[in-house]
């Protein structure tokens, strides 16, 4: 060894010895992640736990520790309001996730298609996104009224005993407020669809028209399976909104007629509020999350956990 | 007998005129090549010819019979994409026996072909494998293998090899070769690469602009270039070009002048004119004596490659290459002998470009 | 030779575009109804409300409606109509919108390219609480904005509260905006092509010197859709908006529905479409100008991932 | 100071009574009235009203159905007491029933200011439906049952019904107390004896409410006050609903008498439950706004302000001793039976706002769903009642 | 002196180990290529010494200071990317000074040294430009002047030439050569192009899966690789390569024996082994018999690439590459003489693959 080499070694151990602290890499990432590491411990486990916790606890106005077990569930699951309300979310979800993939990816196609006017339909299928809930229930209210709307105007044409008044028949209401919930937010689906097409190879349509393979074979087989990416996107998008409905109903309905078209949500809310009893109102808003994980603890596992990837 | 025939073809997009009158013959059997820079025109010619994009005028047979107008798969064509574009979701069977079991053939002829086509490209072993678990140069070979269960004619591909690194590359154009040695189907081939060009065409196809400048077997597009565009694009490194005055059998470029003899010359030898003479037909030390022309100059730098080895120098104030074998020692700043022949040379006219 | 020659004719009207158009045409009319149907409505006078059906074009059409919802209609004993709604939510959009994408985009910033121990499950959590329905959080946050603007007060010796404030109102959106927004500018940077990130490094760029200078001025598509969603849902929003704030500082939806579920003798439908359009009028226009970045910055950040 | 007062009193009839309190206010005092008025319901302000007093940021006022609603928030401290403004003002003696002051003391102290009493117990009639139907308008609830298929036949609804909740659970109060009895009644809400509600007496009451059902089954109104448009415009025979629907014919310009008939009780039982609007008052770290709260609590009870209120509102005054002689022959009424002592407990004193929410979420299904037969809703009524605390 | 010292390098991405142990010392001045196929840790070396990646354990050392824990900017690196890397919403201007900013240099020395990159690099007329406006070798160029202008002693070039073509490649190569020559700095150069890698390395390091193969000189790498793997990786075509048995002066291989005089054995000749041979050095026709080794074949295919040709012949079984001068008339399925010397051979152990 030259001497030269002698130093160097000598350098690099005095340097082994230095290195620095893992705590303090990137620590200018980690001061700027301190908002998001906050919102997502103290507000989404914090306030999940605590909404849990008190679940547990005979709470009325206001929040108090007294235990009781299982009673507000107990009490929960033989309310009739609660099973509608889940069973009217279930169709609700069900209906609007089929219908805003059928639609959205429907429509995307068709726009997909190299049309005249595209910007026009866009524009079209889109807007109603940027209308809240309450103004789409609203005019849906408004246009399904048997005495103003379509019901109304069908009858005036000389078709009698038209009926078409899905907010007033208890047996339907959830699908009067499934056409609102579809209008307002399938142009989004619609826009994500069309986002995922666009970005298809073009060379994979030029392969199946040499292939000889009809337009529609081709979306089933060839396109569809390819967004899975694109869907996964949409279906987060669909089902967070879906649990979440809310205001739709309220300014539709109001859980009418009767407690037709109650949902979760709004059982959470009055429960929590005006009934006054917050512990039966956390109570209902853990099964909601509970259900929510259900659905996605098994997603996340296969989107995340089979292959890991950066 | 012609296999595709392309009769003034015209393409535009919108205002943008990307293929112009242009006249294509190809035989029988035949590998033509379509080489030109990018943005040529290449892929559009492929697409038109595959019916994928709509001619704005002209016509196009394929096996004498007029397909214009038909659709892309009834031309008895098929078509290997840069991408490779195969359906990720499906297995490797399911790529090549899809256009077969959409063109309701029977499962046992599906059968039959797919397992041929696997055999022939060797990828028996993937069948039941996905494209996303496959390599780029297996991946290719499915490709291939879908444009060949359709028993077509004509197999176009579209730069199948510019997405693989140089080993594959090399490796996988000996096996197209072999592929149509082994079928003996009509072949249109694009690529920018002049290598891929040079070893694989029976004919090439160059391309500028929309239209092709010439069309013929390699030597001659290599040893007798028909413009200084094509003798410029061909050959790696590139000719060296010296811009000069032609007159009777001299060719005077500033103070130098060299003898023409051993040249034939198609049109008058007067004028201004470019010579181009490529770097491997220049000889160095000893042997360039024996040539015909003689130069004095510096070796500015040296690249070795193994086999071969670069010489660039300075002739004239122009920067000039040579290609020597690999053993030869050169040194940067070296004076150098170099000699060349005018029968080796070309000489192209200064004003239209075009061979003398 | 003989035989077709140029492109193929094309007829106009084939099966496949009657099909198309008829198809889109159709749909169109089922999104457009309703717009129709809220402007018609808000021009007509209130007898041929009663008197004809929804889909009636006005006979005469009336702008005062549109005055009376903007600037007349009642709750209570206030009668200053959507206006006073506007400006408060003018004045909530603004801060919230900025606060909400500054902070999301540093995240999905921080995750793309600045990964450290732990990131990756923060981020997860984040993704998760985009599907906690909010009714769960709503209580403890009353309490946590409570303790918060305590806290504030004391540390600064002010009177300070965020509850009721536009400042809670703020908070709470930038948090319930962060996780889809995250997630998006996440993905966006993340499809940024790393040699950039590590470029900039050796340039001796620092965390904020890359997100300025090098990344900020590439992401204007991801912002337009950030901020497009953004916009719309804070200007719609009405849950949080009701809890979070008292009447001065009501946004323009809960004065909506205020106005709207004031009954004073008959509805009056006229007012309320015309409410109902104002209302949504700052998001329309905000969709009508940029729907075509919107789906070019959807593409951009949304569809990978 | 600056007052902010929170109330859901938005209808035409109710914000015109509301000025009165914000006219009173702004002109007797230094203070300012500010208007925090929340459209929809109860439902809708509570939860805006209980959170921001939970949160640290209440208003200076605000309206509650006084009854158990409060005690936890008393109990926790954060209302103000007014006990020294009610012993100042001698409410204990000019508050009359005196139920009413009960329902604002807690463990001996005062903590709201009831600011009227509304009694649910009415029928509303209208002259113009019977007219057009050929009827007489009917005097009691059994003549409007008979009269009831010939408004039909006129193309009218005979019995006008909102959709919201708490007008189903409502109406079925009303007759309950009218057709059941008083005892029933009390055996029942008072002492939650669910044998009772299991009984032949409730059994009627189920009877009647299907009866409702069927007459109300074309009335598709949202709102209390839509429903009461319908009586007013003859469209329907007749509402079940408390005073506060005076106020609505009286903007409409509608005489009693006249245009319409009230009839307590159903006309049956002419009894009066005595529930009520108060106010409470959040407590404040400010002593000036403490000032303003208190200089309101004591107008609130003040002559003049009453019966300015009152009579807007078309619900009764909270003190006996003052002149109502401008009141209109309904009210007239109204004060009559008061005077007599005819009165019963609210419901809202008597139940918590879960077990109501119980009954309403029932009463609502019950109403809505003609499959729902008598008897299983009275079962399930019965459970409730069981329960309830 | 060192210029770059890397000592005991491992790299791990979780539990996939990338580098291990890795040694190098790097020579002030010194060009060295780190050549290896897709995926064997040559991005990933370089990006450990500049410093953007964390060394799992080991160290760095540059101009003899240790900067394993070092920032990269502080590192006197300069880095030139595949993608190039331009900041998109710069102007070149910008993005060349951009890295002086942020160091706070003087608005005057700043002006001064992206002057004479510009110059340098002649991109003067581009300066005003946004990459967008560029082309290929014009952004090459830039990014080349973003680690111009830092003034550093070592440039790290990752694979900057791969996403060009090959006549912009082979242009880009020698200005590249040029500025190393003319600036002298130290530049480790990734790629995976053997052309590159020959023409442009004082050394070439050679890697294989996080390791490396051999460091040596161009044409000692060309000459006497180290094992098998590096003389099948470098050369193209590829080696040829039979498997035999040693046995002091003869090398057999089934029926043949080839004579393995005039090769210079470092271990004893004898055991099982492989006998290597490089398309280039296998003589045909009149020349072959002139070789010690001699052999018939018949080829199988030819590849005409102009300046020379490429033929497929079949020897002992196996594929045999020859390479002969493009003017040479071969055919397919031809018979041919071959013949080659052991000089010109490499022989390898079978089992452990290294050079005997
Ligand atoms: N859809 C299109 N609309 C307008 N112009 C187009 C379209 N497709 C191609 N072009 C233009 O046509 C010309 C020829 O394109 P083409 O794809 O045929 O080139 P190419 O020779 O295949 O190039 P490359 O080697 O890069 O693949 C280009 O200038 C291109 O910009
Ligand atoms: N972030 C990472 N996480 C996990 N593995 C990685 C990561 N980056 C690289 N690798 C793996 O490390 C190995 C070396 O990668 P590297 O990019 O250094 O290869 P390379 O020699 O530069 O290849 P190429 O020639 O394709 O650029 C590869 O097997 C790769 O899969
Ligand atoms: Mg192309
Ligand atoms: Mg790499």
């Amino acid at each position: 060894m030259t001497l030269a080499d002698n130093a160097a070694q000598s350098r690099a151990n005095e340097h082994q010895t230095k290195r620095p602290s893992r705590l303090f890499k990137n620590m200018t990432a980690k001061v700027a992640s301190i908002p998001m590491v906050l919102t997502a411990l103290v507000v989404f486990v914090g306030c999940t736990a605590w909404t849990i916790t008190y679940s547990f606890t005979n709470s009325r106005l206001l929040p108090r520790l007294e235990f009781v077990g299982w009673d507000q569930y107990d009490r929960l699951w033989s309310t009739r309001r609660w099973l509608i309300s889940i069973e009217n979310l279930a169709i609700f979800g069900i209906c609007s996730l089929i219908l805003s993939f059928v639609i959205g990816f429907t429509l995307a196609a068709l726009l997909d298609r190299k049309i005249r006017g595209e910007a026009v339909f866009r524009t079209i299928f889109l807007y109603p996104f940027a209308l809240s809930f309450i103004v789409t229930g609203l005019v849906w209210q408004w246009i399904l009224n048997p005495d103003f709307g379509i019901q109304q105007v069908v009858r005036d044409w000389g078709w009698e005993s038209f009926v078409f008044d899905p907010l007033n028949n208890a047996d339907i209401v959830i699908f009067g407020i499934l056409i609102a919930g579809i209008w307002q937010g399938s142009g989004f689906i619609m826009v994500i669809m069309l986002a995922g097409l666009r970005g298809i190879d073009e060379d994979i349509w030029k392969a199946a028209r040499v292939d000889g393979i009809p337009t529609w074979k081709t979306y089933v087989l060839v396109i569809i399976p390819m967004m899975r990416p694109v869907f996964v996107t949409a279906l987060v998008i669909i089902t967070s909104g879906i649990i979440k409905v809310y205001d739709l109903v309220v300014a539709q309905t109001s859980g009418g007629p009767g407690i037709a078209s109650e949902v979760p949500a709004k059982y959470v809310i009055e429960k929590m509020f005006q009934s006054q009893n917050l512990a039966q109102g956390f109570a209902a808003s853990t099964m909601m999350l509970l259900s929510v994980l259900v659905v996605l603890i098994p997603w996340a596992y296969l989107e995340f956990g089979g292959k890991k990837r950066g | 007998m012609h296999s595709v025939e392309i009769k003034d073809l015209d393409l535009s997009f919108g205002a943008v005129k990307v293929l112009q009158g242009l006249n294509l013959d190809i035989h029988d059997g035949e590998f033509l090549v379509l080489l030109g820079a990018s943005g040529c025109g290449k892929s559009t010619l492929l697409n038109c010819i595959a019916g994928l994009l709509e001619a704005t005028d002209g016509q196009i047979f394929i096996k004498n019979e007029n397909v214009t107008w038909k659709e892309p798969s009834e031309r008895g064509i098929g078509m290997v994409f840069q991408s490779y574009a195969l359906y990720p979701q499906m297995t490797v069977e399911g790529n090549l026996s899809f256009g077969l079991k959409n063109a309701r053939v029977p499962k046992d002829e599906i059968a039959r072909r797919v397992a041929r086509a696997a055999e022939i490209l060797r990828i028996e072993p993937l069948l039941k494998r996905k494209p996303g678990a496959l390599s780029g140069g297996q991946r290719q070979r499915v490709a291939i293998g879908r444009a060949l269960v359709r028993d077509v004619d004509v197999f176009l591909f579209d730069e199948p090899l510019s997405n693989l690194d140089a080993k594959l590359r090399t490796d996988l154009r000996v096996e197209i070769k072999r592929l149509h040695q082994q079928l003996g189907n009509t072949i249109i081939y694009v690529t920018h690469d002049q290598v891929e060009a040079m070893t694989l065409a029976d004919r090439i196809a160059i391309m500028k602009g929309g239209a092709i400048q010439q069309l013929a077997s390699p030597s001659e597009i290599y040893n007798r270039p028909r413009n200084k565009y094509v003798a410029d694009f061909i050959g790696s490194p590139a000719m060296n070009f010296f811009e000069g005055v032609l007159d009777g059998g001299t060719f005077r470029v500033g103070d130098l002048s060299f003898s023409t003899e051993g040249y034939e010359f198609e049109k008058a030898p007067s004028g201004p004119a470019f010579m181009g003479i490529r770097p491997e037909h220049v000889a160095t030390g000893d042997s360039a004596t024996a040539q015909p022309i003689q130069l004095e100059s510096t070796v500015e730098l040296v690249e070795p490659m193994g086999s071969d080895t670069l010489v660039w120098a300075t002739v004239a104030g122009e920067r000039f290459r040579i290609r020597v074998d690999g053993q030869t020692e050169i040194r940067a700043r070296d004076p150098i002998r170099i000699g060349f022949s005018a029968a080796q040379a070309s000489f192209f006219d200064a004003a239209s470009e075009l061979r003398m | 030779m003989e035989g077709p020659r140029g492109p193929k004719p094309r007829r106009r009207l084939s099966p496949r575009n009657i099909m198309l158009y008829g198809t889109l045409i159709v749909v169109a009319l089922y999104y457009a109804l309703p717009l129709y149907v809220m402007i018609v409505t808000s021009l007509k006078g209130m007898p041929e409300i009663r008197l004809g059906n929804v889909f009636a074009p006005p006979v005469e059409i009336t702008f005062e409606p549109w005055v009376k919802a903007w600037s007349e209609a009642c709750t209570g004993i206030n009668c200053e109509g959507l206006s006073r709604g506007f400006w408060n939510s003018i004045q909530i959009l603004v801060p919230s919108v900025f606060l909400s994408i500054a902070i999301a985009s540093v995240n999905g910033y921080a995750l793309a390219n600045w990964r450290f121990k732990g990131s990756e499950v923060f981020f997860t959590i984040l993704i998760f609480g985009a599907f906690i329905p909010y009714q769960v959080m709503i209580y403890p946050i009353v309490i946590i904005l409570r303790e918060m603007g305590d806290g504030i007060s004391a540390v600064t010796g002010t009177e300070f509260r965020l509850m009721g404030s536009i400042w809670g109102l703020v908070l709470v959106h930038t948090v319930f905006g962060m996780p889809i927004l995250t997630l998006l500018f996440r993905n966006y940077f993340t499809s940024v092509p790393e040699e950039l990130f590590k470029a900039a490094r050796v340039d001796g760029a620092g965390f904020w010197g890359i997100y300025f200078r090098i990344m900020l001025p590439m992401s204007l598509p991801i912002f337009v859709v950030a901020m497009i969603l953004q916009v719309t849902g804070i200007w719609n929003d009405f849950l949080f908006g009701v809890i979070y704030t008292k009447p001065e500082t009501y946004p323009m939806t809960v004065q909506l529905n205020n106005i709207v579920n004031s009954v004073q003798g008959v509805k009056e439908y006229n007012v309320n479409m015309a409410a109902t359009l104002l209302t949504g009028l700052v998001p329309l226009v905000i969709y009508f100008v940029s729907g075509k970045l919107f789906v070019r910055g959807i593409a951009a950040g949304a569809v990978k991932g | 100071a600056d007052l902010e007062v929170t109330h859901w009193w938005t209808s035409g009839g109710e914000a015109a009574a509301v000025a009165e309190f914000a006219k009173a206010f702004n002109e007797k005092t230094d203070h300012n009235w500010v208007d925090g008025a929340i459209a929809g319901s109860g439902g809708t302000a509570r939860p805006i009203i209980i959170s921001r007093i939970l949160g640290g940021d209440p208003m200076g006022a605000t309206q509650l159905n006084h009854g158990r609603q409060a005690e936890e928030l008393i109990e926790a401290g954060l209302l103000l007491d007014l006990t020294d403004v009610a012993e100042a003002q001698g409410w204990r003696d000019i508050v009359f029933p005196s139920s009413l002051l009960d329902a604002c003391t807690y463990e001996g102290r005062i903590y709201c200011a009831p600011v009227n009493i509304h009694s649910w117990q009415w029928m509303w009639l209208s002259h113009k439906a019977f007219e057009d139907a050929g009827q007489d308008v009917p005097s009691n609830w059994d003549e409007f049952v008979a009269a009831a298929p010939a408004l039909s036949d006129a193309g009218k609804i005979p019995l006008a019904m909102g959709q919201q909740p708490w007008q189903s659970a409502g109406a079925f109060g009303v007759m309950s107390v009218a057709i059941a009895g008083l005892d029933a009644w009390r055996a029942v809400t008072v002492d939650k004896n669910a044998e009772v509600a299991a009984g032949p007496e409730y059994a009627k009451v189920f009877q009647a409410a299907a009866d409702a059902r069927e007459m109300a089954a074309n009335s598709n109104v949202q709102d209390w006050n839509q429903a009461t448009n319908l009586v007013i415009t003859g469209q329907a025979g007749a509402q079940i609903m408390g005073d506060w629907a005076q106020g609505e014919f009286q903007v409409a310009g509608q005489t009693a008498g006249e245009d319409y008939t009230c009839l307590p009780g159903l006309g049956v039982n002419e009894l009066l439950d005595t529930a009520g609007d108060a106010f409470y008052f959040p407590k404040q770290d400010n002593a000036d706004v403490e000032a303003a709260q208190k200089e309101l609590a004591a107008l609130l009870l003040s002559p003049e302000v009453q019966v300015a209120f009152n009579l807007k509102k078309g619900s009764l005054p909270v003190r006996g001793d003052i002149d109502m002689s401008s009141a209109n022959a309904c009210m007239q009424k109204g004060l009559e039976i008061l005077a007599s002592g005819n009165v019963l407990p609210s419901g809202d004193m008597n139940l918590s706002p879960d077990t109501q929410g119980q009954i309403e979420d029932l009463m609502v299904e019950f109403w809505n769903d003609p499959s729902y037969s008598a008897a299983d809703a009275q079962a399930a009524y019965a459970d409730i009642i069981a329960n309830a605390d």
